[in-house]
């Protein structure tokens, strides 16, 4: 088991309850996919969070990452919807 | 070329006319500043408020990795960016971009590439506060925007 | 969309950020502004001053003239175009151009037209006056402006 | 005969030597490249100013003209360089 940081943002934040986490994420879980798949599992919020996979982007340590991307050594991960800024 | 940067992510509110002045003072090679402002609507009367969540670190980090991509493609002078978060009104200034260069095509293209990229790539999010007081919904994303940045071919 | 119009040519110095002010208030629909300020340069210390001649009369027709043109084209709610004449010293603004409507991309391509358009149409011309003391020539025009304004098509 | 009022503008003013006059054009010259041609045989600056004729911009009554278009009706024609303003 490794412990992250997960920090979520707008409705992603509202669904899963909180915005941020310490969670020990086993070390079986090797993508960001992988991981967004595991929290959906924890209880309804995190299903609702991440029931569309698709909305939901991701940034490892603070700089944009894609599904496929692999977690190993990252110390903050965060989830959000898709930006609306500017 | 020496590029002088600013970025602010902020929840005051910024003066557009200081931070024109800004972009060019005290140089005399600049021959054309570009600048746009992005404000809070009303919709037509639909909205009171909208309030911006950002993520603090990565706002900043996103935005200088695009001020620097901006800087390898055009020969800027001078680059600001300033970006609010918190709650704003109808007519609020939420961002400020603006670009100094010696020719105007690219000072302009400088600054809506800079646009086009925050819409996309900085992490920020709008909620609506209804006028009738009620709650809205977290704008969403517009496929226009995406199409806007596709055209500068940015890495994702 | 009635569109708010201002147009001045004028010896006196602008303030840009008076005139970006004045785009938006008190309008509440506005969600976008993008301006552009030309300004002398000193082409590397080379230049004391430039002088800008102008056709009295012809110059507030031709740039009303494309202004008009840039309302068909985008919705606009404000446009202000302010070019100045006589003596400009690098650094003093000659030019500014401001675009209010509700998107982005309306207001970066309605500004950038009107530039181009001003380069190659509006009867003004710039004379050099060289830091050495000596009259230098007067600007000679570049087919990049050319170039620039037929990208939009415009009839001649 | 009929009176144009004729203004220039930049480096063709300085070469023809007045910013402004009122000439009694001949009825044979129908055009504004018959009017450049015709005034460029008026004396050396004239000439002069006129001795590129693709360097000649012209106006007839404050909106832009090309050499054939008629001066026909005109009241002030404007003879300038290429445009450098903005």
């Amino acid at each position: 088991m490794t412990d992250i940081k997960l920090v979520y943002f707008a409705w992603v934040r509202e669904r899963v309850g909180v915005a941020e986490e310490i969670i020990d994420v086993p070390e079986n879980i090797l993508t960001v996919a992988a991981l967004a798949a595991w929290l959906s599992q924890r209880d309804e919020g995190y299903a609702s969070a991440f029931e569309n996979p698709k909305l939901v982007r991701a940034a490892i340590d603070r700089v944009h990452a894609k599904p496929q991307d692999v977690i190993a050594g990252a110390r903050e991960i965060a989830f959000f919807p898709p930006m609306t800024g500017g | 070329m020496t590029t002088r940067i600013t970025i602010c992510i902020q929840a005051e509110v910024f003066d557009a006319g200081k931070e024109t002045e800004a972009l060019t003072s005290p140089r005399e090679d600049v021959g054309a500043v570009a600048t746009f402002i992005g404000y809070c609507r009303s919709e037509g009367g639909r909205l009171k408020a909208l309030e911006l969540e950002h993520y603090p670190g990565m706002a900043e980090d996103e935005i200088k990795r695009v001020v620097d991509e901006a800087c390898t493609r055009w020969p800027l002078s001078s680059v600001s960016v300033i970006h609010r978060y918190g709650v704003m009104k109808p007519g609020d200034g939420i961002v400020f971009v603006g670009t100094a260069s010696t020719h105007r095509a690219q000072a302009f293209a400088a600054c809506e590439f800079l646009m086009d990229y925050l819409k996309t790539r900085a992490p920020f999010w709008k909620k609506e506060y209804r006028a009738d007081g009620t709650v809205g919904d977290w704008v969403e994303a517009k496929a226009d925007d995406d199409a806007a940045a596709a055209r500068w071919a940015l890495k994702s």
